[in-house]
């Protein structure tokens, strides 16, 4: 294969050649190349398929704006990923392309049937059909349509990379290291203000790398680069980073940068992340983004081998590669003559410039004569020809406004240029308005909503010379309103391209418009009719457009399509191009790797895991655990060949008849202190407080502002002005908020603080008939005996040689302590009991077997047998409300209407008929189960539990006036049968004189 | 070519520090406090021998000291007369030290605070990550990061992993 | 109204498209209408077609500040499933289940309803009793939901990562079959074809500034950007804009506003066959019939109007996402957007009539309203038409939050002990 | 990510450390049994929700763990300005108007 590559052009390494592969076949390319140039440089300009109608497609840009040239790419197990722009992934070596959307092969693709079939294809047509016969949708459409769909495929294996991410703060960060983001960084740099300067591509420069030619300074464009470069890297104070894409611009000059570390490394050093997401917080932000070549739209302008002219004078002076020995080119704008005449110096030789306008700058028309190249002014575009490979151009002369004789022109390259759009996209992120500019017919910079510059190109400036002057000045005034001293830098520039152009809609044309594909977004495979269409079937919207056709729909998110269609859908509907306006820009600027955005919360670290002090103890000793909010928490100690049924009965029998130990540390724990500790209180639990006795406890209930429940637990009183309140392990972070709330906002009179002790203490309860016989012998400081400690004492006292609280509380029903020691002992306090229990076949239980035993006993657990729509009266705890308070929170709502009204869910006990059945957590329950349904619901089972202490399940259940119904019979209609059980008021199904709890 | 100039150095190394006694102090008024200089400066330290008093909020200090001065921080602390709430938290959170000249790019993987602006010798109640934690600048490249004692083994996995970055020098 | 066809397709292809005509024709308004709608999304137009097509009421003007379609309706992830907890939420969204099953046909429209399914994952224990109880609640309402061991879960949605020592192992799933998507566009441009062709008129980018009430206060009509517009009946349905409107009327709501947001991939082929919805980890995801990954996030925690949202909020969608699809870590997001929904105390709609005769509300859908569409505007139709509720509609009063019978399906999904 | 402006800390602080805590200025009743079923929905329920400047309240919980007020315009999401709890309400208008927009 003949090779496009010219020894000693371009900025690659002609020294260093890089093997890779394109569907299996092996190639080279040269250090430096992209996929792209190397693939241009073989000769290959088949790069994919477009997504409907699946045309044979090469690669239009250079750039991140690439629609066509979107291929698979993988570096070994773990590592590929679908649709990379081949323009964007730089060579590495053993890089394995593939490209998509194509069966059975790229040269010849099936699904290019579709093509023979656009017309029945355009805009919208699915909207029109499949509807008939109604089934067929479900079974035969849709799942045609479905695999029609998409590009690459997806990965299939877990990513073998990791992903990092960093916040910066800085006085500026300037966006686009062009010449007048390089400019800006120099300007703020030099003023001492602290600068980040980031471009998406693999080195700085921007339009500099593809203009060799221009003279900065005095010095060639590369050298000044180079220069500009060594100071910028000598600046102690400013940071360049390449491969780095600002892909969103938030709040208060947040931007989002998506660095890539490693895809372009032969080999990736070990633990180097693959991309990091830097998240920027600049006082000053520079855009600096350039502008973006627009194609020009006329019939046969996707074939491979048509391309942006821009494209073209990159992979030129960039790469050293010929994208054609005879290309034509076809423009709307003065730039594209400059790319011919590069071409022409560098040996091609390209057939004719065509332009639309009917007169240029006659400084270009007699540089491309003396070239030896066929000027034609004037001029439509309306077909080429070429399957694979475009082969000739066709060409008008316009006559009266309309097309007249065609002409053929051959050629093996057809370079377009539609004129340059400001690349606006982040500008628009923030929300900042843009301006139509009558003169340049382009959208500007209008009314800004962030502390931003906007500079160069993306400004609609053009020509070097005003771009540096132009980027010096913003970044002297960004450094200056971050607070610095500056001022802008001038530079001098000589041999500099300046220009202008038209923008125009698409070209007009002799064939039938109806037929002719003439297309916008070559991914989406909108066409120039589409857009007509979508308007005349009453999509007036610039936005209804959009979503009718899908233009700028497509993974370069209209870069290239936009004005286009813009300019295409004015013209339909009659209106001037602001009164139609554009669609928005929404990040991220290029598309980006979720990896990226999940950064470092992956697997292990993916969400914190908080653990007890006793949680390695669990861990070694076999326990399951189960994760409750944050927490992991040990949920029963399965005995080898025990399930989990087997190793809680066991538990419970241990508990019930000598003594349990369980690891309460993820309650939550806050200290009320002060003063006014007691109002405080009283006011925000539903108990009363002021007479609790320092020394004991008290069951708690905290309502909602609503009346709901949100949270209980037991509190004791430690002193006069201090008490040890304790929450649900999953309510406490919100408990201390709301008590701060309360407490900060609404009674900041009150001298009373709240801190957090959840952490300080670890809890361990011993419960059972043994358990004071087991801890008397570590208590030191108190007695311990049932006269001198009742139930709901507390206490602070020695345990084990380690400071305690020493609560006697019980969850279980069976006499009861709860150990709190310094976090840092729980684990030696722990094991020493454990030891000590042995005596008494002590046996550790999880969460599970807590659950059941306190169910045995009817006590709730808030947030499984109450959910937020229950009172303390539907619970029954109506015996924990303060009769005498006058408020607290909550109160009000409880004397609402439907607060009160009969018909609400009351907390009940419920046993099955037969005793044997234990119902489903969940299960409904109803009166009548031979009624049709929907069913008539009374309520569901909270807690349901195999009772080994009774020989039979039990269950507590919400049901509709449920204390009504002592004794009625009520059904459980599950999938396969119905189960019936009875009523009972109390949920007390265990020791109801309290008679264990006291011993 | 590959542009990438900046401040990244590899060498932050990090040690678990031995428990020390903490008190959480919240009251009105730090005037009315003897024996003890309070700043009243969000984020300011003081110390006075081997205490120091980190202001936390308005209202708030945590009183840090050795071990071995719990009992007399504890009564010095008692003593104060006015309003005032003393709880001891020596065992809630783990401290962990951060040292070496690229700290604050290891802190930049997790704080979203602008940590090259906070003078040596103060601190802040701030995040890293999810978890909240309490930051001191001890010296220009050492920093004191103090987390709840269940947040700290994922604290310190996301340490480890960005320091393991920070080597590999990308 | 051109009949849509796969004749009228083939004649497109034949005669280069030229036999389209507007879908929905764009009218400057009449000085009065019967009733006018407030909000040109899928709620306001499917009211405004119910209302003509069932009711005869055909002098109605839709009337939005922007084009139809643009608000919540264009910008959602599509979910639509009816396995509500409580009766009356299960009522509505089933109602609306039932419509969107032969919407295509009765708009003459794809609306592309697809019942892929939709599993909602359960993480931990809660998790799984919350989820066992919408499943029995459901099957005795006679609504479409059944629980999947995490094997069946990873059966039906071959993608998932099932490994129990995961932060979030998968503990089993909640199946509606019956469930799936929707084409967001389409469901907005077929009712407003199907509307204007029964005599609705359309009014685009006419942003109502005001409400009207005349001495007896009773509605008389809505001040717009195109001047005064006399109403009968006005219905306000304009979604995170609706406490703006209503408080013009002097109707001041328990709403507020927030950005939500969602964010597409590049596309794929197929390789996602349901709807996943996990609510612990927080994560949402389908793939379109286009092929990108359609996912959810969350809203940000503060009160706003700017379509926006930030970007941590999409780090921890995108890790969750990750977390149980690790496959997908190296799947690439193209585009993310916001949306401005309205949230009551209950997180359930209010649909029904206000305290001002003539003016209806319907609103407070907050981040899951896409999928009532068809239903709530079938009822909001015939609470205008009939000046009372439909029985479907009739507990989704604003009497709720004066009297305390909330309809708290968050509530009822409490949070784990 | 907002920037916030925390009265207590005198700093510009990252959103990541506050947490967003409702509607302010709407105070809890002194005597809440005296209000009517609908009063009392009024402060439970009814927000103003502006598509303006809204007054809300934040929470410097990562940080001084204060809680303050702050008026944000709610289309750009701009803090106008941000107060100690207590303090009295800002005129909206003058806030707008004031030229720099983002007064402390
Ligand atoms: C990101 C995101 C994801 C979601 N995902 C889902 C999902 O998966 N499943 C689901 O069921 N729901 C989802 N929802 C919610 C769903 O989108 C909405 O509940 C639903 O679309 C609301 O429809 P609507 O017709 O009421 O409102 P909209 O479609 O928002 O229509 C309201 C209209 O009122 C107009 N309007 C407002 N003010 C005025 C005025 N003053 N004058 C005139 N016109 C006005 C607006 O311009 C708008 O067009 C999601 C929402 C968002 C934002
Ligand atoms: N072929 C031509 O003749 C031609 C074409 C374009 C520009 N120009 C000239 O060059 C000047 C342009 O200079 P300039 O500095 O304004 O633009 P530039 O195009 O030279 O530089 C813009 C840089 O910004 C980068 N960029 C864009 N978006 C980015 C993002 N989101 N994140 C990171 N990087 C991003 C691009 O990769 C590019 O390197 C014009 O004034 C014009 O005279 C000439
Ligand atoms: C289900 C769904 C799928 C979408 N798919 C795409 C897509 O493939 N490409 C695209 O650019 N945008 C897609 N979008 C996003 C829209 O382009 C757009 O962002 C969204 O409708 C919000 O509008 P706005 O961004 O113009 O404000 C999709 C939106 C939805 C709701
Ligand atoms: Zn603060």
């Amino acid at each position: 294969m003949t090779s496009y590559r010219l020894p000693n052009r371009g900025r690659v390494d002609h020294r260093k050649s890089v093997r890779f592969t394109f569907d299996g076949k092996s190639y080279q390319g040269l250090a430096g190349d992209t996929l792209a140039s190397a693939l241009l440089a073989n000769g290959v300009h088949l790069m994919g398929r477009s997504f409907k109608y699946h045309r044979p497609r090469g690669v239009v840009s250079a750039g991140s704006d690439e629609p066509n040239a979107l291929m698979g790419t993988r570096r070994g197990p773990g590592r590929f990923e679908p649709n990379t722009r081949a323009t964007i992934q730089e060579l590495r070596a053993g890089l394995e392309a593939t490209s998509q959307n194509r069966w059975p092969s790229l040269a010849f693709d099936m699904g290019a049937i579709n093509d023979n079939m656009g017309s029945l294809f355009s805009a919208g047509f699915y909207y029109k059909t499949f509807m008939w016969p109604r089934s067929f949708w479900d079974r035969v459409y849709e799942p045609i349509i479905r695999n029609a769909a998409g590009l690459g495929v997806s990965p299939t294996e877990s990513d073998a990379d990791t992903y990092a991410s960093r916040f910066h703060h800085t006085d500026v960060l300037v966006v686009g290291a062009g010449p007048a983001g390089l400019a800006a960084a120099l300007a703020a740099g030099r003023a001492g203000a602290s600068v980040m300067l980031v471009d998406e591509n693999a080195e700085p420069g921007g339009t500099l790398l593809s203009e060799p030619s221009v003279v900065i300074d005095g010095k060639p464009a590369w050298d000044w680069l180079a220069q500009a470069l060594a100071e910028l890297a000598g600046l102690p104070n400013v940071t360049v980073m390449t491969r780095t894409t600002a892909i969103g611009y938030y709040h208060q000059n947040l931007v989002g940068l998506a660095q890539r570390l490693t895809d372009h490394l032969d080999t990736a050093p070990s633990d180097a992340p693959r991309e990091r997401m830097w998240k920027v917080r600049a006082r000053e932000v520079v855009l600096a983004q350039g502008a973006l070549e627009k194609p020009l739209v006329f019939d046969g302008n996707d074939r491979p081998g048509v391309m942006l002219a821009g494209a073209a004078q990159t992979y030129l002076n960039r790469f050293g590669v010929k994208v054609g020995d005879r290309p034509a080119i076809v423009t709307a704008h003065d730039s594209a003559w400059h790319a011919a005449f590069d071409l022409a110096d560098a040996g091609a030789k390209p057939v004719a410039i065509v332009d639309v306008r009917p007169a240029v700058d006659t400084a270009l028309t007699d540089r491309a004569r003396a070239l030896g190249i066929e000027v034609l002014l004037g001029r439509t575009v309306t077909g080429t020809s070429g399957r694979l490979r475009v082969k000739s151009l066709r060409v008008n002369r316009m006559e009266g406004g309309k097309p007249g004789a065609p002409r053929d022109i051959g050629c093996d390259a057809v370079l377009m240029c539609g004129g340059w759009t400001p690349c606006l996209h982040l500008f628009s992120h923030t929300q900042s308005k843009l301006a139509w500019d009558e003169a340049l017919q382009v959208y500007l910079p209008g009314k800004k909503t962030e502390a931003v510059q906007i500079a160069g190109a993306g400004r609609g400036l053009w020509g070097i010379a005003s771009t540096l002057e132009d980027g010096a000045t913003a970044g002297a005034t960004a450094a200056r309103d971050a607070g610095h001293d500056a001022t802008a830098q001038t530079h001098t520039v000589t041999a500099d391209r300046t220009g202008s152009g038209v923008t125009c809609k698409e070209l007009p044309t002799d064939k039938d418009p109806g037929k002719a594909k003439a297309f916008i977004d070559f991914q989406n495979d909108v066409t120039a009719k589409d857009i007509r269409l979508a308007v005349r079937e009453g999509m007036r919207s610039i936005e209804h457009v959009k979503r009718y056709t899908t233009n700028g729909m497509a993974t370069d998110q209209g870069k290239m399509s936009n004005v286009n269609g813009l300019m295409i859908a004015s013209d339909a509907l009659g209106k001037a191009p602001p009164q139609v306006g554009l669609t928005t820009f929404r990040p991220p600027y290029s598309p980006t790797t979720f990896g990226t955005f999940a950064g470092y919360h992956k697997d292990a670290t993916f969400e914190v895991t908080r653990r007890t002090p006793i949680d390695g103890w669990a861990e070694a000793n076999g326990a399951a655990f189960e994760p409750v909010a944050l927490w992991r928490r040990a949920w029963y100690f399965p005995k080898p060949g025990e399930d989990m049924h087997a190793a809680v009965s066991r538990e419970c029998r241990a508990a019930r008849a000598s003594v349990g130990i369980f690891d309460a540390s993820t309650l939550g724990k806050i200290e009320v202190t002060g003063r006014d500790a007691v109002t405080f209180m009283e006011r925000m639990y539903t108990n009363p407080w002021a007479k609790l006795g320092v020394g004991r406890c008290r069951y708690g209930l905290l309502l909602g502002e609503d009346g709901f429940i949100r949270d209980d637990g037991v509190i004791g009183r430690l002193s006069a002005d201090r008490f040890h309140v304790t929450t649900t392990t999953g309510g406490a972070a919100r408990v201390l908020n709301m008590m701060e709330d309360y407490l900060q906002t609404e009674w900041p009179d009150l001298k009373v603080w709240l801190t957090s002790t959840t952490e300080q203490w670890a809890t361990i309860a011993l419960q059972g008939p043994n358990a004071r016989k087991l801890l008397e012998p570590f208590v030191e400081g108190i007695d311990i005996s049932a006269e001198a400690f009742p139930h709901m004492a507390v206490a602070e006292c020695t345990v084990a040689g380690f400071p305690a609280r020493l609560f006697r509380i019980s969850f279980t029903g069976e006499l009861g302590f709860e150990v709190n020691v310094p976090a840092r002992h729980g684990l030696a306090l722990w094991e020493k009991l454990m030891a000590a229990g042995q005596q008494y076949d002590i046996c550790p239980y999880g969460t599970e077997t807590m659950h059941v035993l306190r169910a045995e006993k009817g006590y709730i657990i808030v947030g499984q047998d109450t959910d937020g729509t229950l009172t303390p009266d539907d619970a029954g705890l109506t015996w924990a409300i303060g009769k005498a308070k006058r408020d607290f929170v909550g109160k009000r709502s409880l004397a609402r209407p439907d607060m009160v009204a009969k018909g609400r869910k009351q907390l009940v006990g419920l046993l099955t008929d037969d005793p044997k059945v234990v119902l489903q957590e969940g299960a409904q329950i109803v009166a009548d189960p031979s009624q049709p349904k929907p069913m008539t619901m009374l309520g569901h089972v909270t807690s349901s539990y195999w009772s080994d202490a009774l020989g039979r399940s039990i269950a507590m259940a919400v049901v509709v006036d449920g204390r009504d119904r002592d004794g009625q019979t009520l059904h459980v209609p599950m999938p396969d049968r119905t189960i019936t059980a009875k009523v009972v008021k109390s949920t007390v199904f265990y020791d109801p004189e309290n008679t264990r709890i006291s011993a | 070519m590959n542009a990438m100039t900046s401040t990244l150095a590899a060498g932050v190394t990090i040690t678990e520090l031995a428990p020390t006694t903490r008190i959480a102090l919240r009251l009105a008024d730090p005037a009315t406090v003897p024996g003890l200089s309070l700043p009243t400066e969000v984020g300011a330290r003081s110390a006075d021998g081997s205490r120091t008093a980190l202001c936390l909020g308005p209202d708030e200090w945590l009183i840090e000291a050795p071990e071995a001065d719990r009992a007399a921080v504890l009564a010095t602390l008692a003593g104060i007369s006015a309003p005032h709430s003393a709880v001891e938290v020596s065992d809630r959170e783990i401290t962990y030290a951060l040292e070496g000249p690229a700290v604050l790019d290891l802190l930049a993987t997790g704080c979203p605070r602008d940590l090259a602006r906070m003078p040596v010798g103060s601190g802040a109640r701030t995040v890293f990550d999810t978890a909240q934690v309490v930051l001191t600048r001890e010296t220009d490249d050492r920093f004191h990061l103090t987390v709840w004692r269940s947040f700290a083994s994922h604290v310190r996995a996301l340490l480890d992993l960005a320091q393991r970055e920070l080597a590999a020098g990308l | 109204m051109t009949h849509f066809s796969f004749a009228q397709v083939v004649k497109g292809a034949l005669t280069g498209q030229k036999n389209w005509t507007p879908q929905w024709p764009d009218r400057e308004p009449k000085a009065a209408y019967d009733v006018v709608i407030v909000g040109a999304g899928g709620h306001g137009l499917g009211a405004a077609y119910y209302l003509a097509k069932e009711h005869g009421i055909t002098n109605v003007a839709v009337i939005d500040k922007g084009w139809l379609g643009g608000g919540n309706t264009g910008r959602n992830t599509t979910i639509i499933r009816s396995n509500y907890l409580y009766d009356e939420s299960a009522r509505l969204y089933d109602h609306a289940l039932d419509l969107w099953e032969n919407l295509s046909q009765d708009l003459n429209y794809n609306v592309m309803f697809s019942k892929r399914g939709v599993l909602m994952l359960a993480h931990n224990v809660h998790d799984v009793q919350s989820f066992q109880r919408h499943v029995h609640s459901n099957r005795l309402n006679g609504v479409d939901n059944q629980w999947l061991s995490a094997k069946e879960a990873k059966l039906f949605c071959p993608p998932l990562d099932i490994n129990p020592n995961a932060r979030y192992p998968v503990m089993g799933a909640a199946l509606q079959r019956r469930a799936g998507t929707a084409r967001h566009d389409a469901v907005a441009w077929g009712y407003a074809r199907g509307a204007a062709a029964r005599g609705v008129d359309i009014i685009q980018n006419c942003p109502v500034t005001a409400i009207r009430r005349g001495p007896d206060g009773r509605v008389t009509g809505v001040e717009t950007a195109k001047g005064f517009i006399a109403a009968k009946k006005v219905a306000v349905s304009a979604a995170g804009h609706t406490s703006v409107v209503m408080e013009t009327a002097g109707v001041r709501l328990p709403l507020e506003s927030y950005p939500l947001q969602a964010l597409v991939s590049e596309p794929i082929k197929p390789i996602f066959p349901c709807v996943v919805m996990s609510n612990s980890v927080h994560a949402y995801i389908s793939q379109s019939d286009k092929g990108e990954l359609v996912i959810g996030s969350g809203t940000d925690q503060y009160v706003s109007y700017s379509q926006r949202g930030g970007l941590p909020l999409i780090e921890h969608t995108l890790a969750a996402i990750c977390e149980i699809f690790p496959i997908f870590r190296r799947m690439r997001m193209l585009r993310k957007w916001g949306g401005i929904v309205d949230v009551t105390p209950d997180r359930s709609a209010i649909l029904g009539k206000t305290p001002v005769p003539g003016l209806y509300v319907n609103c407070g859908w907050g981040t899951g309203g896409f999928k009532a569409t068809p239903g709530a505007a079938h009822v909001l139709a015939h609470t205008v038409a009939k000046d009372e509720p439909h029985p479907i509609n009739a507990p989704f009063t604003l009497e709720r939050f004066t009297t305390g019978r909330l309809i708290d399906e968050a509530a009822a999904a409490a949070v784990a002990h | 990510m907002l920037l916030i402006y925390c009265p207590y800390c005198e700093q510009d602080l990252p959103e990541l450390e506050f947490a967003y805590a409702g509607e302010a200025h709407i105070a809890r009743p002194a005597d809440p049994a005296a209000l009517s079923d609908e009063e009392w929905r009024d402060f439970l329920f009814i927000r103003s929700n502006p598509k303006g400047v809204h007054f809300e309240r934040w929470r410097h919980l990562n940080g001084c763990a204060r809680f303050f007020n702050a008026a944000r315009e709610t289309v750009g999401d701009k803090f106008l300005a941000t107060y100690k709890a207590g303090e009295p309400r800002p005129d909206a208008d003058a806030l707008l108007a004031s030229p720099t927009g983002d007064a402390k």
